[in-house]
């Protein structure tokens, strides 16, 4: 289908954990990102969730040619990038371009914007004759509410806020299909994220892009997102539409993310259905067997423990969902 | 951590051969380009030829690769290599003793010598640096700032001459004239210089001057890292907790502060070595620093490879005892 | 997270409207000052009294070393042993040394030999060390244990014992061999200062933007990596000069540095040292310039430090 | 634990039983830096009731630390300089009190929890040597009795195998347990007044769930005044009583907590509020404040957030600021227009 | 000359300890140590046949009764008996056989072998290499002894020369000639460390390297006793620091003196500074070999351009004698002012070099000299002089360490002047012609060669006295201040400085510091 810009086939990412003196021996992996599969449609955005360590970063570096994955394969409109030749995946990469999370970090404090914004044209130098260069960086600078003049100035005259435009307009620059947020506004203060997150809705219609969109703040992905994949230690969970992940979450772990995220109503205060899990997440070096959320879960039996459960749609759970106990459970709105 | 110490004594092997080799080569190089040490024994009276060679057989300096330009002299490499560490041979110098044992008289003086500047250093260094830390941009601060950059940007020798003619001579011959003055001060520590009477307290002066140069050094890096730790939250922290100043300062900032310090001490070793050599000239001590000057003056190459070879084992384990106490003071760092 | 002053200050305080384009910052004189980290550093270290000072001296110095005549007309070449060691006046300023040569003018063409070493010096360290660092790293792996081991067979040789013996077993000790040698024995400095700082920076996240956009690793460490990795190398390289001036003279003292007739402040320091107690002037002239000038390149390399340090912003 | 009352501190003259446990009055503290001189607090005002929770609302920079710093007497100075205001501690003033007398109030009266807890933990000393430290030099107890002690403490802050994690190191523990760990050290001799400064902005939801509930906890059994700083909206609404929302160095509103998000009387605090991303806003476009706070060192005149405001007028552009205006008895607002503002929903 | 003091005692003071500066010694055996910090001790662990006038530098029989010869060829050396090493074993003929062979035999390697160079079978204890430095080792040598030496009794022994040598019982009082014993000589290793002497002094402890050499009197020694009770040998690298010392009072006796302290020290110690022409002679070669310097007009031209006192002045702070001869003043036969060419006169040096046909246009004259031991500094005002009088610029080759140096000396590879020193191997003045101007000399580096020179030394060396001798050599100088092969420059000057407590300071005209004969005041 032409219609699915984006798929990942079971693409997993295992960091290896060595030892030795002279002759480095693997005894273990870090298991960052395990076994994920997932499709992106053209113009839809997919937002990810999950806690800190789970594996979107790695997720999203795959995605973008930073890390290679151990295994597992990444199709980007329907090419397989692992089997086709250097020049093709140059070429596919292209579609797919990174917005980071720190505005702060991603921008080398050492070169004007314009160099920042126009470097992919310089990596990529059959995109845009050197003559039409700049005006193109003008171009992308105005598109994302910069103003063209400021072409010469450095990231640090920036604000933060703008400095994710810079990110963005640097994201723009090979028009690509496909645009990977990490995290893009968590490092934003609250009054300056809804510019940035207002500024990506606007692009994302007049450019009609695709995105995926991580974060660790549930509010903002329901917000743009379309359909929601929720991870827990490199694997997805739990994956739907916004309603069905938001109104009807099936897995216990995403009942307890939506029902630990704080409602800015204080008349709910008391009344909210607020499950605390206990003790951390696990080490990804060393994940549970079966079900790896069964430490924390308040439903594990021993079946939890022996098998691990598919992301399948399931008796009680209209989407799927990685629980042997998928239901549906009333949480924020019981009350309302 | 013992698997840390071992890799690190692993790696110990190409440094450590990697010098020999370098050594051997130049010092080759040196026979090879210009001649042949041994007539320099004789100076102006030329030895009768048979005299020369029997000299230059004895000393080892006959093997027919020496007269080969640019040879590396593989097999004599690998024979000293062979001696030294089988047989723990060093070879002889020119006047026909062991170096083993020409180090071995050496060695308790520099030894003494090191220990004397890198106390007065580390004490009066780290005082100095905290004391103008603490009083960031004051008076005191820029007090210990520029003399410590003066001391810098005096030539070793300098110092160590207008010592040794002031504070030796002309104030040591004061101090000897008042008869209440304990001979160990007015002869043995106030001494233009070593003096086998008062082994240690000669050596004292000499120490500081040696220790000089990077005393400054270390004030400005105590300083340094003062000023940057005494702002650090934990500080806030322990302030916050209702500790005294003395406490505050004493436990909580100087610890952490003193890290990047003990890593400078332990590289100074080696450097502090190197310094030996003027200050041992200047005040006649007998130790490492003068055995080597002169013995590669006069191209004695199994002198001046066993000696150095010997000293950069001892820096390289300083480095290593640094490295290890580093990972005692810091238990963030955790090797293996 | 302090952005506010990073943010506000730089457009002169005036907050910036982020719907649309941003109106001109109402810069001082309706010019928009450039303000690269480097501008801004370049602003603060004019402002500085002491960078100035010091700056001014190394101007002093590097004119004396490039155009010697342009301070003297004598030729310190022309000595007689009848003039030795007269006292300084009106027409020699410095008065002459033992072998009667004047002593200013020495002193004048004398800064040439120990300004030049010190250059050729810290220029290789700095590129060579800059580069093998760079390299070692940026790749990591065989590369950076073959360079760091490298490294530590010149790093752990004693700064001044391993010039002895290179410089004997050299024997031409001229400017050449003596900036070889000094360079030699102190580019693992600054390869690890390099290596240090980027492999801190190679994961920063600007790198990883570049890589996302396919940059190749050439132009990652030449773009990104090493402009941000010069600070720390400019900070030490300006010291290190200042070192190596010193050394210079501490070399010529132990007897294998320059040799006459060539003349350097090392050369007129060790050569008066002993007559310190005599004629104090001998000894005093060309250390005083000696101390000027490697103070004033500490100075500066710490001015340069607070200049590029962000935190003292 | 509640039965350590330390004798000496009631030693404090004019200690007032029945004062407030905190009141700050127009409070001023600047910074003299080398870009000017940066005006981090520009008179801060509130009071704090027993038991009650006062959270300081507020954008990154617009002074809440400096704020909680400063009450605790450990502000950075120089460059930090509290240039006017009070501080009252059951009716003391604390920056009149001498050092000495000062320190025992900290820990031990007040007691404060940092935001970034891994940074704020001594990283070389083990967590239970810095939780001891505190009985050994506050209580005067034995090397081991502190231990003891603090195993306890971890205990109550639910670290499990507390006996065994007492030797470990900060930086062993997880990002969870070490914000506990804070927590733990602030509750150790227990304070009534606990200052927490955005004890949760680096932790993950299910993390912060567990800490904000554990604080909660903890307040109620021991009747503790809290000092909450954050700019999470959704926290405010879920613990405080009363809100002081901060914007460039001021409160610039401070009301009960339902009022504030029923009908907010300030701009900058309705614009704050609108800006969330909300279920029943979905597909429209977020409302943003435009533009960005104001640099410390140059404060716009008149209302610092006029440059900013939609309901911005002239009167809005000229000094003095905007007074506190009192919207109703237990609320007031710095805004010109604040009836305007609470009418516009 | 003598003591520098006016106590009138001649015998001076005996007891105490004597400190003195010292630098390192090469060996303490006597058939090794040809340095002067080695001979300097070695003097008083060792006594050898003769020893030399305090004053006059004659020598006198010490070990030997007797000397004697009556072709100069073959001696017959009577030993006093009763002298012991401080082993017990006897000082008699058997010992001085056996140190001189030890001496000579190449495979010992011992750097005096030079000095038995005279003794009949020399050729056939070493062994020259055939490929010279080739792979192939040097063949063991022919003999094991030296066919020369013949033992007659205990106390007898004979001496046959290879060639006839009237100075030859001067030679002897040379410390390379000193006895060793049996035991010494056996491990000659362990003896260089803990001496086996036959001297007034014997060690105490033993040789502590760089830093000390302890002697206390020997009680096996039979002769007159030496004064001090102990002699302290303080070792030290550097002249400046042993000066410091001094100054500071840690030393009773100082040898020499930094040479930019001399002016300063003679103000501060006055007449405890002991002065005395020496002995060791400094000259600038000639290299003969080259075109330019073959007519000795411009050899004589270039000498005339210097002003010796002014340079010794300028950078030796008046501590050195200009040389006016090739015979160090303070030996017998010297004569003052025999060289004509040796005094600064530009207009004739001028002349001169016209007369010759001028100096090469653009060639600049190349003055060598080893690096490291601050000839540099001198060379450079002799070039300047050069310049200054005769317009020839110059460049300086400073350099080589040492031992290239040499090597360069003995490839006669120099391409200018050079400097190069002279120190007398015996007191007798042929020491300072044959090794240095005879045709084919080893240390000729000048390459002279003047058939006249040569068989005037021959006469010399057979005549029947040393006062026979005496008027050979002068007329073989007198050659040699017309010809210049080098252009002498100066004479060492000893300047030593004595502490207070010394009571009386005794210097040898020969063999330099005698510490056994310095008395040190007693209270
Ligand atoms: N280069 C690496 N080597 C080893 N482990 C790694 C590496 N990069 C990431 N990991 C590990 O992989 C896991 C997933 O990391 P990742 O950065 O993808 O998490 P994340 O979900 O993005 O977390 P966050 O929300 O904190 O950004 C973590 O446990 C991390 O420690
Ligand atoms: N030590 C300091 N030196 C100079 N300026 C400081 C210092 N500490 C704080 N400031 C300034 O004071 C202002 C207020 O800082 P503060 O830390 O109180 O902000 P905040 O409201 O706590 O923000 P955040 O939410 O980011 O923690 C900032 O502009 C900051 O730059
Ligand atoms: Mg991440
Ligand atoms: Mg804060």
């Amino acid at each position: 289908m032409s219609d699915i810009v984006l798929e990942t086939r079971d693409l997993v990412k295992h960091f290896p954990l060595t030892r030795g003196v002279v002759f480095k021996k693997q005894i273990g992996a870090v298991r960052a990102v395990d076994g994920i599969n997932l499709q992106l449609r053209r113009g839809e955005t997919l937002g990810v969730v999950g806690e800190s360590g789970c594996g979107k970063s790695t997720l999203a570096r795959m995605l973008v040619g930073l890390e290679t994955p151990t295994s597992g394969d990444l199709f980007v409109q329907g090419k397989n990038m692992s089997k086709v030749g250097a020049a093709e995946r140059r070429r596919g990469r292209r579609n797919i371009q990174l917005v980071m999370q720190d505005p702060y970090t991603s921008l080398n404090p050492r070169m004007t914007v314009g160099d920042i914004v126009g470097e992919p044209f310089e990596v990529h130098p059959d995109v845009l004759p050197k003559s039409k260069r700049r005006a193109r960086v003008q171009e992308l600078l105005e598109l994302v509410g910069l103003n063209p003049d400021h072409i010469n100035r450095y990231p640090h005259q920036f604000s933060g806020g703008q400095r994710q435009r810079i990110g963005i307009a640097r994201a723009l620059a090979l028009n690509p299909e496909i645009i990977l947020c990490d995290e893009p506004v968590s490092a934003l203060d609250v009054s300056i994220q809804a510019q940035v997150i207002n500024l990506l809705e606007k692009l994302q219609n007049e450019l009609g892009l695709s995105y995926i969109f991580i974060a660790r703040d549930l509010s903002v992905v329901r917000h743009i997102a379309d359909r929601v994949a929720v991870m827990y230690l490199g694997k997805v969970v739990e994956i739907g539409t916004e309603d069905q992940i938001y109104e009807n979450p099936t897995h216990p772990y995403t009942q307890a993310l939506l029902s630990a995220v704080p409602v800015p109503d204080p008349k709910l205060r008391g009344l909210r259905d607020q499950i605390v899990l206990t003790g951390d997440v696990p080490s990804p070096a060393n994940p549970p067997s079966g079900c790896r959320f069964r430490t924390r879960c308040w439903k594990a039996q021993d079946i939890c423990a022996q098998q691990e459960p598919a992301l399948a749609v399931r008796e009680k759970s209209a989407h799927p969902s990685a629980c042997h106990f998928a239901e549906v459970r009333d949480v924020v709105h019981a009350v309302e | 951590m013992g698997r840390y110490v071992i890799r690190r004594l692993l790696q110990f092997i190409p440094t450590v051969l990697g010098t020999m080799f370098l050594l051997h080569y130049m010092t080759s190089l040196a026979i090879q380009f210009s001649g042949n040490p041994v007539r320099a024994l004789f100076g102006d009276r030329t030895p009768p030829p048979a005299l020369l060679e029997a000299v230059t057989e004895r000393l080892g300096y006959a093997d027919p690769c020496l007269d080969q330009r640019g040879n590396p002299c593989f097999g004599l490499f690998f024979d000293r290599v062979a001696d030294v560490f089988l047989r723990f041979d060093f070879g002889i110098n020119l006047r026909q003793r062991e170096v083993t044992e020409l180090v071995a008289d050496a060695i308790p003086f520099t030894l003494k010598l090191l220990v004397i500047a890198m106390v007065f250093e580390a004490v009066v260094g780290i005082a100095a640096g905290v004391w103008a830390g603490l009083r960031g941009g004051s008076f005191a601060d820029n007090l210990v700032k520029i003399s410590t950059v003066f001391v810098i940007s005096v030539p070793i020798f300098v110092l160590g001459v207008v010592v040794r003619e002031f504070v030796g001579v002309k104030f040591g011959n004061v101090l000897r004239d008042q008869a209440w003055i304990p001979e160990v001060i007015s002869n043995g520590m106030f001494s233009p210089g070593f003096k086998p009477d008062y082994p240690f307290a000669s050596l004292i002066i000499p120490g500081m001057v040696l220790g000089a140069v990077s005393l400054a050094t270390t004030a400005r890096l105590t300083r340094t890292s003062i000023m940057e730790n005494i702002r650090a939250d934990y500080v806030r922290t322990a302030r916050a907790k209702g500790l005294a100043n003395k406490r505050v300062i004493g436990v909580h900032t100087l610890r952490n502060s003193l890290i990047p310090v003990i890593t400078f001490l332990g590289v100074d070793i080696g450097a502090a070595m190197a310094g030996a050599v003027v200050t041992e000239t200047i005040f006649n001590v007998p130790g490492i620093g003068r055995l080597v000057t002169l013995s590669a003056r006069t191209g004695e190459s199994s002198v001046v490879i066993g000696v150095v070879t010997m000293l950069v084992l001892v820096v390289l384990v300083a480095n290593l005892l640094v490295d290890i106490l580093y990972a005692v003071l810091d238990p963030r760092i955790r090797y293996e | 997270m302090s952005d506010l002053t990073s943010a506000g200050t730089a457009i002169g305080g005036a907050p910036v409207g982020a719907e649309g384009p941003v109106p001109d910052a109402p810069a001082t004189g309706g010019k928009e000052r450039s303000a690269s980290l480097w501008a801004d550093a370049r602003r603060q270290l004019v402002r500085d009294p002491v960078f100035m000072l010091a700056f001014v001296y190394v101007l002093v110095v590097g004119s004396m070393a490039a155009f010697p005549t342009l301070w003297t007309s004598q030729d310190p070449r022309n000595c007689s042993t009848d003039r030795s060691r007269l006292a300084p006046s009106g027409d020699h300023p410095f008065g002459f040394n033992i072998l009667g040569c004047d002593y200013y003018s020495h002193a004048i063409y004398g800064a040439r030999p120990s300004i030049v070493i010190a250059i050729m010096a810290t220029g290789a360290i700095v590129v060579v060390g800059g580069a093998l660092g760079l390299l070692a790293g940026y790749y990591g792996g065989w590369v950076d244990t073959i360079i760091s081991r490298l490294m530590d067979i010149f790093f752990s040789l004693p700064f001044l014992l391993g010039a002895i013996v290179f410089l004997t077993v050299i024997k031409r000790q001229n400017i050449l061999t003596i900036a070889l040698v000094l360079f030699l024995l102190s580019w693992p400095t600054i390869a690890r200062i390099i290596r240090g700082s980027v492999i801190s920076s190679k994961d920063l996240d600007y790198v990883h933007a570049a890589k996302a956009v396919g940059a190749s690793n050439g132009r990652i460490m030449w773009r990104h990596i090493l402009p941000n990795a010069i600070a720390p190398m400019l900070v030490y390289a300006t010291i290190v000069l200042g070192a190596f001036v010193a050394a210079e003279a501490t070399l010529t003292f132990l007897g294998v540095g320059l040799q006459p007739p060539e003349e350097s402040w090392g050369i007129m320091i060790s050569d008066h040292q002993v007559y310190f107690l005599e004629d104090p002037w001998l000894l005093l002239f060309p250390c005083g310039l000696l101390v000027g000038t490697v103070l004033s390149f500490i100075l500066m390399g710490d001015a340069l430090r607070d200049a590029l340090d962000p935190k003292f912003r | 634990m509640s039965t350590d009352v330390n004798v000496k501190l009631d030693a404090l003259p004019g200690l007032d039983p029945n004062a407030m446990p905190l009141q700050v009055k127009d409070l001023h503290v600047e910074f003299r830096t080398r870009n000017g001189i940066a005006h981090a607090v520009n008179g801060v005002s509130f009071d704090l009731r027993p038991g009650e929770t006062r959270a300081i609302l507020g954008e990154s920079g617009c002074g809440k630390s400096v704020t909680a710093q400063a009450i605790m007497g450990i502000l950075d100075s120089p460059p930090g300089f509290i240039t006017g205001g009070e501080i009252l501690y059951r009716g003391v003033d604390l920056l009149k009190l001498p050092e000495a007398q000062r320190r025992k109030v900290r820990a031990n009266r007040i007691a404060m929890i940092f935001q970034d807890a891994l940074s704020a933990l001594n990283p070389v000393f083990t967590v239970g040597f810095q939780l001891g430290e505190l009985f050994r030099k506050h209580r005067g107890m034995s090397r081991k009795d502190g231990k003891a002690r603090a195993v306890e403490l971890l205990d109550l802050v639910k670290i499990p195998a507390a006996k065994q994690r007492v030797n470990d190191y900060p930086h062993q523990f997880s990002g969870g347990m070490r914000q506990r760990v804070m927590i733990a050290m602030a509750l150790a001799l227990d304070p009534e007044v606990l200052i927490a400064d955005e004890p949760t902005t680096a932790l993950d939801v299910t993390v912060q769930a567990q800490i904000m509930s554990l604080l909660a906890e903890l307040q109620r059994e021991r009747n503790m005044s809290l000092v909450l700083i954050t700019h999470d909206m959704g926290v405010v609404a879920d613990v405080a009583d009363r809100i002081s929302v901060m914007y460039a160095g001021r409160v610039i509103e401070e009301a009960p907590v339902d009022d504030i998000y029923a009908s907010p009387a300030h701009p900058y605090t309705k614009g704050l509020l609108e800006s969330i991303p909300r279920l029943d806003l979905k597909g429209q476009e977020l409302s943003a404040i435009k533009g960005l706070p104001p640099a410390l060192t140059n404060i716009p005149k008149g209302c610092a957030f006029n440059p900013r405001c939609r309901y911005a007028q002239d009167v809005c552009r000229q000094d003095p600021a905007p007074p506190l205006y009192q919207v109703s008895p237990v609320r007031t607002a710095a805004c010109h227009f604040w009836k305007e503002v609470k009418g516009d929903v | 000359s003598g003591g520098g003091n006016d106590s009138d005692d001649a015998a001076g003071q005996a007891g105490g300890e004597l400190r003195v500066y010292a630098a390192e010694p090469a060996f303490l055996l006597p058939s090794a140590g040809d340095d002067e910090p080695s001979i300097y001790v070695i003097r008083q662990l060792y006594r050898g046949l003769v020893k030399y006038n305090a004053e006059t530098g004659a020598p006198e029989n010490d070990l030997a009764e007797s000397i004697t010869s009556d072709d100069q060829k073959t001696w017959t050396i009577k030993i006093k008996s009763g002298y012991t090493f401080d082993n017990g074993e006897p000082v008699n003929a058997d010992a001085f056989i056996r140190s001189w062979n030890y001496a000579a035999y190449g495979p010992n390697a011992q750097n005096n072998s030079y000095f038995m160079k005279r003794i009949a079978g020399i050729k056939d204890v070493s062994s020259e290499d055939p490929d010279g430095e080739g792979p192939k080792k040097a063949p063991e040598p022919k003999a094991k002894e030296l066919s020369g030496l013949k033992k007659v009794d205990d106390q007898t022994f004979t001496v046959e020369l290879s060639e006839p040598f009237s100075g030859f019982p001067t030679t002897v009082g040379y410390s390379g000639f000193f006895p060793m014993a049996q035991a010494c000589v056996d491990a000659a290793d362990k003896c260089n460390e803990t001496p086996i002497g036959n001297g007034p002094y014997k060690i105490e402890g033993s040789w502590q390297h760089n830093v000390a050499i302890n002697l206390v009197r020997s009680d096996t020694w039979k002769g007159e006793a030496g004064k001090p009770d102990k002699i302290t040998y303080r070792i030290f690298a550097d002249v400046d620091a042993g000066y410091a010392a001094f100054q500071a009072g840690e030393l009773d006796v100082m040898y020499t003196l930094p040479p930019a302290r001399y002016k300063e020290a003679k103000a501060t110690y006055g007449d405890r500074l002991y002065e005395q022409p020496g002995d060791n002679f400094t000259y600038v070669g000639m290299p003969i070999y080259m075109p330019e310097f073959k007519d000795k007009r411009v050899r004589q031209a270039l000498s005339l351009a210097i002003d010796r006192q002014s340079i010794i002045d300028a950078v030796f702070d008046g501590r050195f004698t200009p040389a006016t001869g090739y015979i160090a003043p303070s030996f017998q036969g010297a004569r003052e002012n025999v060289c004509t060419y040796c005094k600064k006169d530009v207009e004739k040096a001028k002349q001169l070099l016209q007369e010759a046909g001028g100096w090469p246009a653009g060639k600049k004259l190349q003055l060598w000299a080893n690096a490291g031991a601050g000839h540099d500094k001198w060379l450079q005002a002799v070039g300047d002089q050069i310049k200054a009088a005769l317009g020839i610029d110059y460049e300086l080759k400073v350099n080589l360490q040492f031992a290239e140096y040499l090597e360069t000396a003995d490839s006669k590879k120099f391409t200018g002047p050079f400097r190069l020193g002279w120190g007398p191997d015996y007191p007798y003045l042929e020491t300072y012609l044959g090794p240095l101007y005879s045709t084919g000399a080893d240390s000729n580096n000048s390459t002279f060669s003047n058939p006249e020179f040569d068989s005037l030394l021959q006469q010399g060396g057979s005549a029947k006295s040393i006062d026979e001798a005496i008027p050979f050599y002068q007329k073989a100088e007198d050659i040699l201040v017309e010809e210049l092969p080098v252009i002498p420059m100066w004479w060492g000057k000893v300047g030593a400085v004595y502490g207070e407590n010394v009571d009386k300071f005794v210097w040898n005209a020969v063999s330099d510091a005698d510490y056994g004969a310095t008395s040190l005041k007693q209270n």
